[in-house]
C-alpha cells in the first residue's frame, strides 16, 4: 500500500472562504493510502513548502498530493520542494481546488463537495503515478540563419561573437538585402551603406560565420538542439575560390539586357554580374535567362577573358546537409506589385516611381550617381508627389489591411533628402495619418514641415493624369476639403510591405506558421516576440512584421541573444510525460503516425520470441524529444498500445472512477 | 459560333447603328447573333440598393433564357451589360437575392447565375481574338488616329465587370489596331462622361464631357468610338471638333459591311 | 459656420436603414478622401463625398439628405473602384436617395418636369435611369 | 461452379508444385452438405480435396495474419468481399503482400443454410447445387429448383463488390454487381426511423442476447489487433461480470474501432450465434461516414486513408452539422 500525504491548502481566504478546509482534510483521512493529512494558509510559502519536506521525510510519503490552484501555477514549485525532499517529483499529484472550485462556485456546501471529489481523484491518481525521469538531448552548437539582411548579419554577428559557429544562406549573390539599397537612415540621416557595408565584411571574414550566398534552404529535419537542413547552392557558374573580383567578365559581358535587381531596374547590368560594388562575396553569377552561352551555345567571353579560369559554365546545384542546434528566421520583405493600381500609371510613367527606385535614384552609388533627376527625360524635377499608404491600410484585394509602418518616416526622410539638395524644389506628401512613434521620429518629420517647407497634405490622390510632359495630380486636402490638381514631374509611391512570397513554403519546411499576411507568427506577441511554436527556431526583422532598422537590429540581438541561450545549454532536458508503446501489443498499424501533429511516431522492424520462434515484426516507435505529449496518438490506438507517462489510460480511468464514487 | 443576343431599347429607338454595324460585323465574322424573343428592358440602370428585386427581375429572364440554351449571352449597350453582369453576379453569389427572384419569378428552373454574360468587345477579343479579326479586315483603316472612350460601366466595380484594368484599359485600343487605325491614349479615356445627369443637371455633365474632350483634343484624337449610346449622346452634345462614331460602325467599315 | 452638434449616436435608425438599403458599413472609412480626389462630379458638389461619409459616420443624416451633392452623383463608380477600405460610396449615395424618394410625396423630380429636359437625341437610357435615379 | 472448382484444385496443384508458394488456403467439404471449410495444404495431393461451392462462405484472408509469420509464401483463394478484406489487412500491416499469392474468384453469392432449414428443405438433403439464378436441392427422392435469390445471404442480396478488388490471377469471369444499392441502407433507415428512445431499446434488446463469445471479433478483418484492449486487463476497461453495459460497450467500441475500417463483409452478423444484428450497426456508420466525409469503401482502395483516421481542415463538424438528439 502506498503512503500518500494529502496537503490542503487555504489560499488565504481564496480557497478557504468557499471551501471548508476542515471537511476536505477529514474526508481525505479516509482514503486508503492516505497516511497524513496537512493544511495550511499558504502552502506555496516556505513554511508550507517545508511542511511538506519534512512530512515526506517523517511520514516516509512516496506520493504527495497538494490541493491547491492551478498546476500550471505551482506545479513546478511542488515538484522541486518533493525533489529535495528525495522524493521523486512526478509522484506529486495537484488537486485544482482553486481555479477549478472555489472560484467558480458560491454555494460553501456544494464546493466543498466538489473539492472532496476533486483531491480523491488526484489520490487515485496519485497512487498510480510512477517515477519518471527526464531524458536528456545534446544540442548541436552550431546555428544556422536563414536571410543575410541586415537582421541575419547582426544575428550571425552576435552568436559568433558568443563563440558559436553560425552559417548564414542567402538567396541572392550577395549578403546586404534591402539596407544596402537604402541611401540613407532615418531618424540621423547617415548613410546606410557606411554602417552596413562594414557589418558585411565582419560577417564575411569572422572566423566563426560561414556563407551560403545564392544558395536557399532544401530541406529541415530534426528537431530543438538537432536540426539538419538540406540547403540548395544553386549554380554560380563562377569558382568562387578561383575569382579574384576583377570584373573583367562583368565588363566584357555583350549581353547588357537585364535589369538590375540591386538598382529595381533603373539600370541594366550584363549576364555575368556583380550585384553591387560592395557586393559580399565579391563575386559575380552568370543569369543563365539572359546569357547567350546558356541561350544560344555561342559567345563564353567571359570564359575567354578571365585571367585566373573561374568560370565554370557546367556547374550544378549542389547539395549540402549540416546538423544545427539553432535556427533564427530573418528572410525579410518586399514590397507590392502596383500593377493593379492604374490609377497611379506606375506601369505607364517611368517618372512613378516606389520608395525603393526613389533611393537608388538620390544614392551616391546609385544610376544617376545621387543626382534627383527625372527617369523620363533626365531633367531635374520642379514639383514632386508623394503619395503614402498606397496599398496599405487597404481592405481591397488589391492592397494589404496592415499598417506597413515604415512608409511615414522614410518618405519624410526622402522628401527632406531632395529639399537638402534642391531646395528649389516643391514637395508635396500626401497622407492619410502620419504615424511617427519612435525615438526622435515625430521631431524628425516635424523638420520636414517645419525647416524644409514640405507640404503635408492630409488626404489621397485620385488619380495621376499624364498630360504632356507634366504629371497632373488629382488629390484632396481634407482638412480643408478642397480638391486639388498639382502638375509634377514626378510622384513616388509608398507602396505596402508584403511578407515575402515563398514565406509559406518556408514555413511548411521548418513548420513554423504564418498569419494571414504570411508573415512568420511569434510564439506570443509581448512576451515571447522572437521566438516561434516550433522550440530552437527564432525570428529576426521585417519577416515577422514590418520594420524598421534600428528595430529590426534590436529584435536580430534578442533572437541571436536566445539562440546563444540555447546553444550554450549545451543539454536538452526532456519531458518525460511522453507517449510509449507496448511492443507486445502494438499491431503496427501505424495510425498513430498519421495523427501525430509533431511527426514524433514512426515505425520500426523489431525481433520478438513467439511460441519459441523469433519473429520479426513492425512496430510504432516514438521519438521522445519530438513528443509533445498531446495524446493524440494514444486515442487514435485501438489495442491501446500507445500510453503517455505520467497520464496513462488507468491513472485517468481511476481519476474517473473516484469522481464517480 | 452562336450566342443569345440581348439588344435592350436603346439600340431599338435612339441607337440603331450600334446595332446595325454590329449585326452586319458579326454576320461577316461568321458569328451568330439570335436575339431573344421576348427580351424587356434591363432596367437601364443597376439596382445599387440591396433590397430592390423587381428591377433585377427582366436582366434574370434574359439570363435564364440564354442558360437554357446553353449559349453565352452577348449585350451591346454598355449599360445593359452593366446591368445584366451585375445582376448575374448576385445571383451567383447573394442567396437572399436568389431566393427572392426565384420565387418571384416561378421559372421552370430555379436560375442561380449559371449563365455567362459577354459584351460584343469581349467576344471580338476572347472568342474570336484580335488577332484573327485583323486577318479578316479587308478595309483597313489605315492613318487614322482614334481614341477609345470606355466610360464608366464596362470598367466598374473592377472585380464584378472584370472586363479590362478599370483604370488603364486597353481593349478597345487593341480592337482599334486590328482594325488598322492608330488608337490613341489619352489620360481621361476612363473618366465618366456625366451619364444620366444629362436630364436634370445638364451643366455638371457638360463640364465632364469638356474635360474628356479637352483630354482628347490635346493628345491629338481625330476621332472617338465608344460603346454606350448615353456616352455618344453626352459628347456630341457640345462638340463639333471630333467625331463620335460606335465602335460597331468602326468594325463595319473595316470588314466591308458598312452600307 | 454654425457651431454643429454632433450626436454619434442619434439617428441610429435611419443610419441603420441606409446600413441595411446600401450593404455598406460607413464606419469601415479612415477619411483618406481618395473618393473625393477622384470624384469627376465634386465641382458641383456642397459636400464632398468623403465628407458625406463622415456626416453618415456622426448621424448627421439630414445635411446629407439636404445636399445637392447626392443628386450630383452619377454613379460612376470610380469612388468604389478606388477606395481602400473597400466601401461602395456609389452605393451609400443611392441609399440616401433612396430615403427620400420612398417616402411619399419627397420626389426630387416631378414625372411632368420631364418632358421638358429631353431632346430628340436622348437616349431612353437617360431617361429612364434619371428617372429612377431621382424618382419613384 | 464446379469447372471453376476444377480449375481452383489445379491452379493450388501447380502452385505447389512448381513452388510458386508453400501453402495453399482454400476450402474443403465437410461431413454436411452446408459445410465448407477452410483448408490448409501443404502437399501437391492433398489439393484434390479443395472445392468451391455455394457454401464457401468462410473469409480465408484473416488466416493469413498467423500463416504469413512463417518465412512462407502462401496462396490464397479470395471472394469478393475477401479481398476487400485483405485490402483491408495490408492498410493495417497485418499482412505482406509481397509474401501472398491471390486467386481471384468473382462470387455469385453464397446460399445461407439457416434459409434451406427454414424453408423445410433440409431433411434428407445430399446436395446443393447452384447455376445462374437457380438452386437445385437434391434429395433421394428427386430434385426440386428454386430462385437462388430466396437462398441467398442477406450480405449477398446488397454485395457491392462480387468481384475481388486485388489478385494475382481471376480465376473465372467477372460476375455481373448485383443492381441493389437502393436497398444498399434499408435496414439502417429502419432504424433512423426510430425515436432515439425507441433506437436505444432495440439495441439494449439486441446486446442483452450476447454471450461475448467474440465470434464477431474473431471473423472480422479489422479487428486484427495483436491484443485487443477487451483482452488487456492492464487496460482495465473490460470487467468481468456479466451486466448489459458490458456488452454494450463491447459492441459500441468495437464499432467504434472497425468505422471507416469495415469492409461491410457482413460477416459479423453471419457468425453470430445469438444472432445480433451486428453489420446493420456498421452500416450505419458507413452510411455516417458517406454523408460527412464522403464515400469511403473500405479495403477497396489501399491507397486512402480512412475518413476518421485523418484530419483536413475542411472536414465538417458533426457535432455542428447535426442538431442535437442524433438521426
Amino acid at each position: 500500500m502506498q503512503r500518500i500525504g494529502v496537503f490542503v491548502c487555504w489560499c488565504g481566504t481564496n480557497i478557504a472562504g468557499t471551501v471548508d478546509i476542515d471537511q476536505v482534510k477529514q474526508a481525505a483521512e479516509k482514503i486508503p493510502g492516505v497516511v497524513n493529512v496537512q493544511d495550511y494558509q499558504y502552502m506555496c510559502s516556505e513554511v508550507g513548502q517545508n511542511l511538506i519536506k519534512n512530512a515526506i521525510k517523517e511520514q516516509k510519503l512516496d506520493r504527495v498530493v497538494i490541493a491547491s490552484c492551478s498546476p500550471r501555477m505551482h506545479e513546478a514549485t511542488f515538484r522541486k520542494a518533493a525533489k529535495s525532499a528525495g522524493l521523486n517529483p512526478y509522484l506529486v499529484e495537484i488537486a485544482n481546488i482553486r481555479e477549478q472550485c472555489s472560484w467558480v462556485h458560491k454555494n460553501k456546501e456544494e464546493a466543498t463537495e466538489k473539492a472532496i471529489a476533486l483531491v480523491r481523484a488526484a489520490v487515485a491518481k496519485a497512487t498510480l503515478n510512477t517515477e519518471l525521469v527526464p531524458g536528456e538531448i545534446g544540442v548541436e552548437p552550431r546555428a544556422l540563419e536563414i536571410g543575410g539582411g541586415i537582421a541575419g548579419i547582426q544575428t550571425a554577428l552576435d552568436i559568433a561573437e558568443a563563440g558559436y559557429k553560425v552559417d548564414i544562406i542567402e538567396k541572392t549573390p550577395s549578403i546586404g538585402g534591402k539596407m544596402a539599397q537604402i541611401d540613407k537612415t532615418f531618424p540621423t540621416l547617415d548613410c546606410s551603406a557606411c554602417i552596413l557595408t562594414p557589418k558585411m565584411v565582419d560577417a564575411s571574414t569572422h572566423p566563426n560565420i560561414n556563407l551560403y550566398t545564392y544558395s536557399e534552404v532544401e530541406a529541415v529535419q530534426g528537431y530543438v538542439g538537432n536540426f539538419e537542413v538540406t540547403i540548395r547552392q544553386k549554380a554560380r557558374s563562377v569558382n568562387a575560390d578561383k575569382c579574384t573580383g576583377c570584373g573583367i567578365c562583368t565588363d566584357k559581358c555583350p549581353s547588357k539586357k537585364a535589369e538590375s535587381e540591386f538598382d529595381e531596374g533603373l539600370r541594366k547590368r550584363g549576364a555575368i554580374y556583380i550585384p553591387f560594388p560592395q557586393a559580399v562575396p565579391n563575386v559575380p553569377v552568370i543569369d543563365r535567362e539572359e546569357c547567350l552561352k546558356f541561350k544560344t551555345g555561342k559567345c563564353g567571353l567571359c570564359e575567354r577573358v578571365c585571367p585566373s579560369g573561374a568560370i565554370e559554365f557546367n556547374q550544378e546545384d549542389t547539395l549540402v546537409t549540416q546538423k544545427y542546434g539553432a535556427i533564427v528566421v530573418a528572410t525579410g520583405y518586399d514590397l507590392i506589385n502596383l500593377d493593379k493600381f492604374g490609377e497611379y500609371p506606375y506601369t505607364e510613367h517611368p517618372d512613378v516611381i516606389t520608395s525603393l527606385e526613389f533611393e537608388r535614384l538620390t544614392s551616391a552609388a546609385g544610376p544617376t550617381a545621387g543626382k534627383f533627376l527625372r527617369p523620363s527625360n533626365g531633367n531635374k524635377p520642379k514639383k514632386v508627389v508623394f503619395v503614402q499608404c498606397v496599398g496599405s491600410r487597404d481592405k481591397s484585394s488589391r492592397g494589404k489591411t496592415y499598417c506597413s509602418k515604415i512608409c511615414c518616416m522614410y518618405t519624410a526622410k526622402h522628401a527632406m533628402l531632395i529639399k537638402e539638395k534642391y531646395p528649389e524644389i516643391e514637395v508635396y506628401v500626401f497622407y492619410i495619418d502620419v504615424r511617427t512613434p519612435g525615438k526622435n521620429f515625430d521631431e524628425f518629420q516635424r523638420r520636414a514641415v517645419e525647416e524644409y517647407g514640405v507640404n503635408y497634405i492630409k488626404g489621397m490622390v485620385g488619380k495621376v493624369f499624364p498630360e504632356g510632359d507634366k504629371l497632373q495630380v488629382h488629390g484632396v486636402d481634407a482638412l480643408s476639403s478642397e480638391t486639388l490638381i498639382i502638375d509634377a514631374d514626378m510622384v513616388v509611391l509608398a507602396a505596402a510591405t508584403k511578407a515575402k512570397d515563398d514565406a509559406q513554403e518556408l514555413g511548411r519546411k521548418l513548420s513554423i506558421s504564418t498569419d494571414a499576411n504570411n508573415f512568420f507568427t511569434e510564439a506570443h506577441p509581448k512576451l515571447r516576440p522572437v521566438e516561434t511554436h516550433s522550440a530552437g527556431i527564432y525570428l529576426a526583422g521585417a519577416c515577422q512584421g514590418p520594420k524598421d532598422i534600428p528595430e529590426t537590429v534590436a529584435q536580430s540581438s534578442a533572437a541571436a541573444a536566445k539562440a546563444i541561450g540555447l546553444l550554450n545549454k549545451g543539454k536538452l532536458v526532456n519531458n518525460p510525460c511522453v507517449s510509449q508503446v507496448d511492443e507486445q501489443i502494438c499491431s503496427g498499424c501505424l495510425a498513430c503516425t498519421k495523427m501525430c501533429p509533431y511527426e514524433a511516431i514512426s515505425s520500426q522492424v523489431i525481433e520478438v520470441k513467439e511460441q519459441g520462434k523469433i519473429v520479426k515484426k513492425t512496430v510504432a516507435h516514438v521519438n521522445e524529444a519530438l513528443c509533445q505529449g498531446c495524446g493524440g496518438c494514444t486515442v487514435t490506438c485501438r489495442a491501446g498500445a500507445l500510453d503517455l507517462k505520467g497520464f496513462m489510460n488507468r491513472q485517468i480511468l481511476a481519476e474517473v472512477d473516484a469522481i464517480c464514487l | 459560333m452562336k450566342f443569345s443576343y440581348y439588344p435592350g431599347c436603346t439600340l431599338k429607338t435612339k441607337a440603331q447603328e450600334l446595332e446595325k454595324f454590329a449585326l452586319n460585323s458579326a454576320a461577316a465574322l461568321g458569328v451568330e447573333l439570335e436575339e431573344q424573343k421576348e427580351w424587356q428592358c434591363c432596367g437601364a440602370v443597376y439596382p445599387l440598393a440591396e433590397d430592390e428585386i423587381g428591377t433585377k427581375l427582366s436582366s434574370v429572364r434574359a439570363l435564364a433564357e440564354a442558360a437554357q440554351k446553353n449559349e453565352k449571352l452577348i449585350t451591346l449597350c454598355a449599360a445593359c451589360h452593366h446591368v445584366i453582369k451585375r445582376v448575374n453576379e448576385d445571383m451567383k453569389t447573394k442567396d437572399d437575392v436568389k431566393n427572392k427572384v426565384n420565387n418571384y419569378l416561378q421559372l421552370a428552373q430555379d436560375y442561380q447565375g449559371e449563365a455567362e454574360v459577354i459584351h460584343y468587345l469581349e467576344m471580338l477579343r476572347d472568342e474570336i481574338g484580335f488577332d484573327k479579326l485583323a486577318e479578316k479586315v479587308t478595309n483597313p483603316l489605315t492613318n487614322r488616329k482614334i481614341g477609345a472612350y470606355y466610360g464608366c460601366l464596362l470598367l466598374r466595380p473592377a472585380e464584378t465587370m472584370n472586363f479590362d484594368d478599370p483604370e488603364n484599359p486597353s481593349i478597345i485600343e487593341e480592337f482599334i489596331k486590328a482594325l488598322g487605325a492608330t488608337p490613341v491614349k489619352y489620360p481621361y479615356r476612363t473618366e465618366c462622361c456625366g451619364g444620366y445627369l444629362s436630364l436634370d443637371n445638364k451643366e455638371l455633365a457638360q463640364e465632364m464631357t469638356d474635360n474628356i474632350m479637352k483630354s482628347a483634343l490635346k493628345n491629338e484624337v481625330e476621332e472617338l468610338v465608344t460603346a454606350c449610346p448615353l456616352c455618344k449622346y453626352n459628347l456630341e452634345n457640345k462638340n463639333g471638333k471630333i467625331a463620335i462614331s460606335y465602335f460597331t460602325e468602326l468594325l463595319a467599315e473595316a470588314l466591308g459591311v458598312k452600307e | 459656420m454654425g457651431r454643429m452638434k454632433i450626436i454619434p449616436d442619434a439617428k441610429k435608425k435611419e443610419l441603420q436603414q441606409i446600413l441595411e438599403i446600401s450593404g455598406e458599413n460607413v464606419k469601415d472609412c479612415m477619411q483618406c478622401g481618395k473618393c473625393t480626389a477622384g470624384c469627376p462630379a465634386s465641382s458641383s458638389m456642397d459636400i464632398l463625398p468623403h465628407q458625406v461619409i463622415r456626416l453618415l459616420q456622426l448621424g448627421q443624416l439630414d445635411k446629407v439628405a439636404n445636399s445637392q451633392t447626392i443628386w450630383s452623383c452619377a454613379s460612376c463608380f470610380t469612388c468604389t473602384t478606388r477606395c481602400p477600405r473597400n466601401i461602395d460610396l456609389a452605393k451609400l449615395m443611392e441609399a440616401v436617395r433612396l430615403t427620400i424618394i420612398r417616402s411619399k410625396g419627397s420626389s426630387r423630380l416631378k414625372a411632368d418636369d420631364v418632358p421638358g429636359k429631353i431632346d430628340p437625341k436622348m437616349p431612353q437610357q437617360a431617361i429612364v435611369s434619371g428617372f429612377r435615379k431621382y424618382n419613384k | 461452379m464446379e469447372k471453376i472448382a476444377n480449375k481452383v484444385r489445379e491452379t493450388a496443384r501447380l502452385a505447389l508444385a512448381n513452388g510458386e508458394v508453400n501453402k495453399i488456403l482454400g476450402w474443403k467439404k465437410g461431413d454436411f452438405w452446408y459445410d465448407s471449410y477452410p483448408a490448409f495444404i501443404t502437399e501437391e495431393e492433398g489439393t484434390a480435396s479443395l472445392i468451391w461451392d455455394s457454401f464457401c462462405v468462410a473469409n480465408l484472408s484473416k488466416y493469413l495474419i498467423e500463416q504469413l509469420k512463417e518465412d512462407i509464401k502462401v496462396g490464397v483463394f479470395l471472394k469478393g468481399c475477401d479481398a476487400r478484406a485483405f485490402n483491408q489487412l495490408l492498410k493495417d500491416n497485418r499482412v505482406d503482400r509481397d509474401k501472398v499469392v491471390i486467386y481471384g474468384l468473382p462470387c455469385p453469392g453464397m446460399i445461407d443454410p439457416e434459409k434451406v432449414k427454414k424453408a423445410g428443405l433440409a431433411k434428407g438433403l445430399l446436395d446443393v447445387q447452384k447455376s445462374e439464378d437457380e438452386v437445385v436441392f437434391i434429395t433421394k427422392e428427386g430434385e426440386q429448383k428454386f430462385s437462388a435469390r430466396e437462398f441467398a445471404y442477406d450480405k449477398c442480396l446488397t454485395c457491392q463488390y462480387p468481384n475481388p478488388v486485388v489478385y494475382d490471377e481471376l480465376l473465372a469471369e467477372e460476375v455481373e454487381r448485383n443492381n441493389t444499392t437502393e436497398y444498399f441502407y434499408q435496414d439502417v433507415e429502419e432504424i433512423e426511423k426510430m425515436s432515439p428512445d425507441e433506437r436505444f431499446a432495440y439495441w439494449v434488446e439486441q446486446f442483452s442476447k450476447c454471450i461475448r463469445c467474440n465470434a464477431c471479433r474473431n471473423v472480422c478483418p479489422a479487428c486484427s489487433c495483436e491484443k485487443c484492449i477487451f483482452d488487456n486487463s492492464k487496460a482495465n476497461v473490460a470487467g468481468k461480470a456479466k451486466v448489459d453495459s458490458e456488452e454494450q460497450f463491447f459492441h459500441i467500441v468495437r464499432a467504434y474501432h472497425v468505422a471507416g475500417r469495415c469492409v461491410d463483409c457482413g460477416e459479423c452478423s453471419r457468425v453470430c450465434p445469438v444472432g445480433i444484428p451486428l453489420a446493420k450497426l456498421n452500416r450505419k456508420i458507413i452510411k455516417d461516414i458517406t454523408e460527412f466525409y464522403g464515400e469511403h469503401n473500405a479495403g477497396v482502395n489501399p491507397s486512402l486513408d480512412a475518413p476518421l483516421e485523418t484530419f483536413k481542415l475542411e472536414d465538417i463538424d458533426p457535432f455542428e452539422t447535426r442538431a442535437k438528439g442524433g438521426k
